[in-house]
């Protein structure tokens, strides 16, 4: 190449690159008025009319083409950044919700457009976002990002706006005073009371609970709270319960989510050797911590897992089998006896693996996800408009139903509703709702006994 | 006492996983002056690489070294090239490189979404089996990568110390101009070198996804442990990566057991300070007297 | 009246001794020639008077004051002031800006706007009043040795030590180097020269004072000294047989 | 064998070498004499391909080096001794003699090359293991020509051996120099030390402020009375 | 106080005087209230930037601290607004001064220390970052893994309403902390930096007094990173060590001050503006059709590609940042914003006010780019490949460090 050509061409580049970002720049800034498109033209055409959402109530008529101006919903996810890999998760399930909702009327009979912008896992950045989406973008409704830290921050400009704000997966219930905040995760108001009581009736339903046990705790702000009730409170956590219960504590320790090297905690594990293992966990650490400890030759006769990553833990062994969590739905009955809901979890594995996903199965934060949606427009349709007061104040005077079943929000309890968790455990290479016996298929109970 | 015996072992164990992690960032900043945290991504890349191979087409994962590791190679080499080519300096190649690394994180999430993936262990059977000695336990991917970090770390050496390419390597670190007046070209070298490096990142990345889950902010969250281990380990440093390698996690393990796992990167750091302080050239590296 | 004095002046690198044990003194108005083979210690004695590193052993008096364990800035402030081998402009900077730092920070200690402007008048005396607003890069060898000057007449230092301004300058140059040299003194400042082209060195001091392996070997006026056997030998070689 | 024609070079802004000529003859031991400054290092640095001449020519045996790639220089039979000896300090003796034979043809004669090396300066064998930062200057100084020879050059390059050194052993190194030169290789020393430099040489040059004022057989200069007023500037 | 410093100060005060005003004026001119929580963004990254810039930028030594000053001043808010119920507004000089206090007793000991220049100052600084989110995660009377909601602090509502308050916090403390850069820049410890940026021991020997320079510069910087954070802490509601202690803050500066150039205070503005604008429009999950649909390109993860390029093409093509170029060519920079704006109303003409502000400003970023010294880089390198080997540049030549 001579000089002047080689020159040119670098040139060339540059202006290709910043060419290409004007467009990607403006591209974005322009769809949030003029993507009119109808969202039909993106509805898989093989979604069968069956999987109409039961969330939309009145669903008498035949399913219609919506028309109109599109109603926009706004929020924020975790795209990038450590909370990315749950939150995708929860982008394919709004996605699937908002292609049925529009394939069956859509909102109002209007179509639905969902834009969805990326919070990089930080609080600070969500807060803006939604801020922008209300005041900028004018959306028409919100939905709650995920993650504990970012739906704190969104909440607050929510309740600046007065927005209806159902969120999934908010795990710091005693923060949520907002009364237009709908809490999706049906844990209840108090989860550091009851997860672990329910997680103890659990294990005493087998006539044969631990003796001893040891708790492991992730150093995040939900897990700490399960397992040590509210900083600076301490009323509650699953430790103090387990004390109370008279079980014997052989070992509390708290490890930093960024922990690489397990086998010095799996060692704690082995040294104290206890019948039962808590382990508040997030994403992956459930199956590295097993690996760590099947390495050593031991492995401990249960073990609880509080927010694993479903998919991962069924690939981590026999040594998996029999680890317990907690869940509030599993695609399998009795959850999928309605039939709508048998079909939705079929849809969501489809789309879960259209879209690259490694687990697929519609169980927590899917449903959680969908609950969260089911909110949304229940209110919506109920109140039959889009003023956020309307929609709040129908949300918190009818019984909503969702895929957790029918609800009623309490503003007393932050708008919680009890809680409706269960106890899931995997056996036999799945994971499989274990107690309340009510949540359980036919045959299945807890398993486990401290003898191993 | 077997409590710390293990917890040691284990620390000792991961110290090998952390030099081969480390030794691409130290060969590459201590003979070719560039810091290049591209190796993050060769890292995570190969780890992604390996996982497919393992997963999707039933490879066992020790065998995906054998494909992952020369298109590392390649890649790094081509890397290197292009630094060759733009004379890039010190600071000027981290920034380059953190541009780099955080271009390939954006494309791992493209190909393999955000979420977790892990080797299941039908695929991967090595994740849960060890080899026992007494009351100790010795994890079979953990152990292997430290034999292969040996390894390597004791190949590394023989090529540098032995070889006419290693001695070129470190005569051109100690005096560029002289080792190009006696006929090293040093571009080759640096070529080679860093083939050579991405190499060991690959190796590594095939390890962590032995053993662990992938996702790609992972690459992010290995800094507060490479660093620490180049540091101290001596830039430029096989054996000292090895050495810090282990010495860092020993550290971590024992406070781990001790005070418990939340006290862990305490324990690194403050080592790493201490470092930083009183022997910069690291705790491995023995200086000609000057 | 005595200027600066230092004694015994040790410096050892690593096992080395580049300097074992160097005194001497400067008068005011003196210019001092500083000559002596390569590696006889004539750069690192400049080093460690001008403060840029320190003694392993000696004393340094300066106006009467003892400077030893002063830092460079300071020396600075008090006056004295160095040039570089192999000029060292601050290259991010124009010329003006250049001299406006030892303005700002010498013993004038000037507001910067107003040491920008008084900047212009050490240019115009270095006779780069014309690259006053350009950037260092595009000046030349023997432009950047005059920018150095100008740099270190700034702050009016009372001694100021130029070490080797003539190197890698052709004869026109130099020869108008001379002629700056003799314009400094004539600002009544005191000078110690160290250079490598003798004849310039003869020519402008008012006393030499020879080195060779990190010792004084002669002192003195400069036909004496650059008769003195040992300094013939120093430089020609121990044999050498006219000497 | 070499010749230099009409070669100007420098560092960055500053000029040291002003369009200088010489030639250097097969066997032959030329001294470059001249003070600190007057740019025999550069003239140096430029033969030997650490420094690129701005202009003029420089052949060895017909073969054009100027210009060349710096690390192809070595292999056409130019061995740089440079100032300051420049061993790599962090090497072992030995890895350093072998950093003299790293070019191709130089490391098929290996071993040879090292066991003459070794009978030249059996200091050197001794301390083969040893790093080289740690030997003293004078061996620091042999180990600096024995990396030479072991690329088995044509012409050595010799800048200022003698610096630094103690008289005694810079006697030693000026009779090492002569030995090479014995073998066949031809020599040319840059030096400050004029009566030892010269006494060495078969011819000589006097270098001044960047151009070369004298030149003629070794004896003639070292009987040259107005060569020390050229050089004190008297 | 000298002229020039009067002049600084009445501009930048009436500035600040009036956009102090802009909240009042949002109901009038009915802009988006989001532009108020925008505007605080931009501001809160300007004076995060220029308070790393001041130091950074200004001395050349490259600090990775910056993640430790501001996460000092994030859980300052934490600790003492939330835990011991400290107004806002009485916590955040407090969390400015125990910044400045870890940076002074930093740089106390490292400044010190002469082989920690360069890389390895930069390492000890990245190093301290970790050190202190280790503190915090050990220590429950900070945090101790479970992170602090602050929705119970005091803020100062006479500063408005939420979206007003924080615009006028942030405007306090980026005009302090910039007015703060200005005046540095210009003072005897500006160019007591810059000397030293280019040549330490030349500075040293020229009078500047390094050390105290270099202390004075690294307090003041962490000092006002501190503010900042103090302020931040609120935007963000709930802080977690991960969160803050992320690499996310020592980045963006970095990339902001290196983008609009390091040797000007306008330099790290330059930059925040353009980084934080073009993510800002660019955060957006949808795929984008180019071509008339025939190129389908995700955004999902384009805002990372594009902020990892424009690293890469800074560092090889614009050494100096923007900021120098802007000076150079303010009329065609000018000019090409205008063109921008236009091509962008043309184009879709509905778009925001900041989505125009994006296409002005690519646009003069185009123009800008390419300028002699790429070509001159380009023909570098061209007649390196063409000799393969040309020497390298002696050692120690100039001012290189």
């Amino acid at each position: 190449m001579t000089r002047s050509s080689q020159s040119q061409f670098l040139r060339g580049i540059i202006l290709l690159v910043v060419l290409a970002m004007i467009a990607a720049a403006c591209g974005s800034s322009t769809s949030d008025t003029t993507a009119a498109a109808s969202p039909g033209t993106t509805t898989a055409p093989n979604t069968p009319d069956t999987t109409a959402a039961p969330s939309t109530p009145d669903t008498t008529a035949a399913p219609s083409t919506p028309s109109g101006d599109p109603i926009i919903i706004g929020s924020t996810l975790a795209l990038t950044g450590f909370l990315a890999p749950t939150a995708a998760i929860h982008k394919v399930a709004g996605d699937l919700f908002v292609e049925q909702l529009n394939a069956n009327g859509g909102l109002l009979g209007r179509p639905v457009e969902w834009v969805v912008l990326d919070d990089e896992s930080v609080p600070d950045q969500a807060a803006a976002l939604y801020e922008r989406l209300i005041t900028e973008d004018g959306v028409d409704a919100i939905m709650g990002p995920y993650g504990t830290g970012t739906i704190t921050a969104a909440m607050q400009v929510a309740e600046r706006y007065g927005y209806v704000m159902p969120q999934h997966t908010g795990s710091l219930t005693y923060t949520y005073g907002y009364d237009c905040q709908f809490p999706a995760w049906p844990a209840g108001r108090n989860p550091n009371i009851t997860n672990s009581n329910l997680v103890f009736d659990a294990l005493e339903s087998t006539g044969t609970p631990p003796a001893t046990i040891a708790f492991v705790i992730n150093q995040f702000p939900g897990t700490m709270y399960v397992a040590y009730g509210q900083p600076d409170t301490d009323e509650g956590g699953a430790v103090s319960i387990a004390k109370d219960r008279g079980y014997d504590v052989v070992l509390d320790i708290q490890y930093p989510s960024t922990t690489s090297d397990w086998g010095p905690i799996a060692a704690q594990v082995r040294d104290a050797n206890p019948d039962f293992l808590f382990l508040g966990a997030l994403g992956v650490d459930g199956p590295n911590l097993i690996a760590a400890m099947d390495a050593l030759d031991y492995q401990v006769p249960g073990m609880f897992l509080q927010w694993p990553a479903p998919g991962p833990m069924l690939g981590a062994g026999p040594s998996a089998d029999g680890a317990m969590s907690v869940t509030a739905f599993e695609p399998h009955p009795p959850f999928t006896d309605d039939p709508a809901y048998a079909a939705i979890a079929q849809a969501f594995t489809d789309a879960a693996a259209a879209a690259g996903l490694p687990y697929t199965a519609f169980e927590t934060q899917a449903s959680a996800s969908w609950a969260a949606w089911q909110i949304l427009i229940a209110g919506i349709e109920g109140a039959g408009s889009l003023d956020q007061a309307a929609d709040c104040d129908y949300l918190l005077n009818n019984t909503i139903d969702t895929v957790f079943g029918p609800i009623d929000f309490d503003p007393d309890q932050n708008n919680y509703y009890g809680d409706l968790s269960y106890v899931k455990q995997i056996q036999n290479g799945d994971w499989v709702v274990v107690w309340p016996a009510n949540g359980a298929p036919d045959g299945v109970s807890v398993q486990y006994s401290p003898g191993g | 006492m077997t409590l710390y015996g293990q917890a040691i072992i284990s620390g000792v164990l991961a110290g090998g996983l952390y030099a081969m992690m480390s030794l691409g960032v130290s060969l590459s900043w201590g003979v070719l002056k560039i810091i290049n945290l591209a190796y993050f991504s060769f890292i995570l890349l190969a780890g992604y690489g390996s996982y497919e191979l393992a997963t999707s087409h039933g490879w066992d994962p020790f065998v995906t070294v054998l494909a992952v590791v020369p298109v590392v190679v390649i890649v790094g080499a081509l890397l290197q090239l292009f630094f060759e080519k733009v004379k890039i300096g010190e600071f000027e190649s981290l920034l380059v490189t953190f541009g780099l690394l955080i271009m390939l994180e954006s494309v791992a999430r493209s190909i393999w979404s955000a979420d977790f993936r892990r080797i299941p262990s039908t695929a991967n059977p090595y994740a849960s089996s060890s080899l026992k000695i007494g009351d100790f336990a010795f994890p079979t991917p953990q152990l292997s990568a430290f034999l292969t970090a040996i390894v390597i770390g004791l190949l590394m050496k023989y090529l540098l110390d032995r070889t006419y390419f290693g001695k070129a390597v470190r005569a051109l670190a100690q005096d560029r101009d002289m080792a190009r007046a006696f006929g090293v070209d040093h571009r080759r070298v640096a070529v080679i070198l860093s083939g050579l490096a991405a190499a060991t990142a690959a190796i590594a990345g095939v390890f962590i996804a032995m053993s662990q889950a992938l996702f790609p902010g992972l690459a992010v969250e290995w800094f507060g442990i490479v660093f620490p281990v180049v540091i101290l380990g001596g830039l430029g440093s096989t054996l000292g990566a090895l050495g810090a390698g282990v010495v860092i996690g020993v550290a971590a393990a024992i406070a781990s057991v001790a005070w418990g796992p939340s006290y862990a990167p305490l324990a690194t750091f403050v080592i790493l300070i201490a470092t930083l302080l009183f022997r910069p050239e690291g705790l491995f590296t023995r200086k000609a007297s000057v | 009246m005595k200027l600066l004095q230092f004694d015994g002046i040790h410096k050892r690198f690593g096992g080395v001794a580049a300097l074992g044990g160097v005194s001497g003194t400067l008068e005011e108005g003196e210019i001092l020639g500083l000559v002596g083979p390569n590696g006889s210690g004539k750069s690192t004695l400049i080093n460690i008077l001008s403060g840029f590193a320190e003694p392993n052993e000696g004393q340094i008096t300066f106006a009467g004051v003892d400077v030893t364990d002063t830092e460079a800035h300071h020396r600075f402030e008090a006056g004295i002031a160095r040039t570089y081998q192999i000029p060292r402009p601050f290259s991010s900077m124009t010329a003006r800006n250049n001299v406006a730092v030892s303005l700002i920070f010498g013993k004038t200690k000037l507001h910067p706007s107003d040491a920008t402007d008084r900047a212009l008048q050490w240019l115009d005396f270095a006779g780069l009043a014309g690259f006053a607003d350009q950037s260092v890069s595009e000046l030349n060898l023997h432009q950047l040795k005059y920018l150095e000057l100008a740099r270190a007449l700034a702050s009016e230092p009372r001694v100021l030590f130029l070490d080797e301004v003539l190197a890698g300058l052709n004869p026109t140059e130099i020869e108008e180097s001379i002629l700056m040299i003799r314009r400094i003194h004539d600002l009544g400042i005191s000078l110690v020269i160290v250079e490598h082209v003798l004849r310039v060195v003869n020519a402008l001091s008012t006393r030499i004072m020879a080195l060779n392996q990190g010792l004084v070997i002669a002192e003195g006026a400069p036909e004496d000294v650059m008769k003195d056997p040992e300094v013939v030998r120093a430089y020609l070689g121990s044999r050498w047989k006219h000497a | 064998m070499l010749e230099v024609r009409d070669v100007a070079a420098g560092y960055g802004k500053a000029q040291a070498l002003w369009g200088l000529s010489l030639t250097v003859s097969v066997g032959e031991i030329v001294t470059i004499v001249g003070p600190n400054g007057a740019g025999k290092s550069t003239l140096v640095n430029v033969i030997g391909g650490l420094q690129p001449a701005w202009q003029g020519s420089i052949d060895l045996d017909g073969v054009e080096l100027t210009n060349l790639a710096t690390h192809r220089v070595c292999a056409s039979g130019v061995a740089v001794v440079p100032e300051g000896r420049r061993v790599f300090p962090e090497m072992s003796v030995s890895d350093n003699l072998d950093m003299g034979a790293y070019h191709r043809e130089a490391r098929r004669h290996r071993d040879e090359t090292y066991a003459e090396v070794c009978e030249i300066f059996p200091r050197l064998a001794e301390r083969a293991q040893q790093l080289a930062g740690s030997l003293s200057g004078g061996e620091q100084q042999m180990l600096a020509i024995g990396r030479a020879m072991m690329s088995r050059p044509k012409l050595l390059l010799l800048d200022e051996p003698s610096l630094g050194l103690a008289p005694v052993i810079v006697e030693a190194i000026f009779d090492v120099i002569r030995e090479i030169n014995k073998t066949g290789t031809s020599i040319l020393l840059v030096e400050q030390n004029v009566v030892e430099g010269l006494e060495l040489a078969h011819r000589g040059y006097v270098l001044e402020e960047g151009r070369i004022v004298r030149e003629g057989p070794a004896a003639d200069l070292l009987d040259d009375k107005e060569l020390q007023a050229s050089y004190f500037g008297m | 106080m000298n002229r020039p410093t009067v002049v600084r100060l009445t501009g930048f005060s009436v500035l600040a005087l009036a956009l102090w005003f802009l909240p009042a004026l949002q109901g009038p001119l009915g802009f988006p209230i989001f532009y108020l929580l925008f505007g605080y963004s931009l501001l809160f990254w300007f004076a995060q930037a220029s308070s790393w810039n001041m130091f950074t930028g200004f001395s050349g030594y490259f600090s990775f601290g910056q993640g430790a000053f501001y996460g000092v001043g994030v859980y300052t808010t934490g600790v003492l607004a939330s835990k011991q119920g400290w107004p806002l507004i009485a916590a955040i000089p407090v969390a400015g001064v125990l910044a400045a206090v870890l940076g002074l007793s930093l740089g106390f000991v490292v400044f010190r220390l002469r082989r920690l220049q360069g890389e390895i100052f930069a390492l000890v600084t990245l190093a301290v970052a970790f050190v202190v989110a280790a503190i915090a995660r050990v220590s429950s009377t900070i945090d101790g893994g479970s992170g602090i909601a602050l929705n119970n602090v005091q803020l100062p509502e006479f500063l408005g309403a939420y979206p007003s308050m924080m615009f006028r916090l942030g405007l306090i403390i980026a005009t302090v902390t910039i007015f703060a850069a200005a005046t540095i820049q210009h003072s005897r410890l500006g160019w007591g930096l810059f000397s030293i940026n280019d040549d330490e021991a030349v500075a040293e020997s020229l009078g500047v007094p390094t050390f105290r320079h270099k202390m004075m510069a690294f307090g003041l910087s962490a000092f006002f990173a501190g503010l900042s954070g103090a302020v931040h802490a609120i935007q963000i509601s709930y802080i977690t060590i991960e969160d803050v202690f992320s690499i996310r803050i020592p980045l963006f500066v970095i990339v902001m001050s290196v983008l609009g150039g390091m040797r000007h205070w306008m330099g790290p503005i330059v930059g925040a503006t353009i980084i934080h604008t073009l993510t800002d429009r660019l955060n957006r999950a949808s795929d984008l059709e180019l071509f008339g649909g025939n190129v389908t390109v995700s955004l999902d993860h384009l805002n990372d590609i594009i902020i990892g390029l424009l690293l890469i093409l800074m560092v090889l093509a614009v050494k100096d940042g923007l900021w120098p170029r802007l000076v150079r060519r303010k009329w065609v920079g000018a000019g090409a914003f205008i063109v921008g704006i236009l091509v962008a109303r043309l184009w879709a003409p509905e778009m925001s006010l900041i989505g125009q502000f994006v296409a002005g400003e690519l646009g003069a970023v185009v123009i800008l780019l390419p300028s002699s010294e790429v070509i001159d880089r380009w023909r570098n390198w061209r007649s390196t490949t063409g000799s393969p080997d040309a020497p390298s540049d002696r050692p120690g030549v100039g001012a290189s460090r």
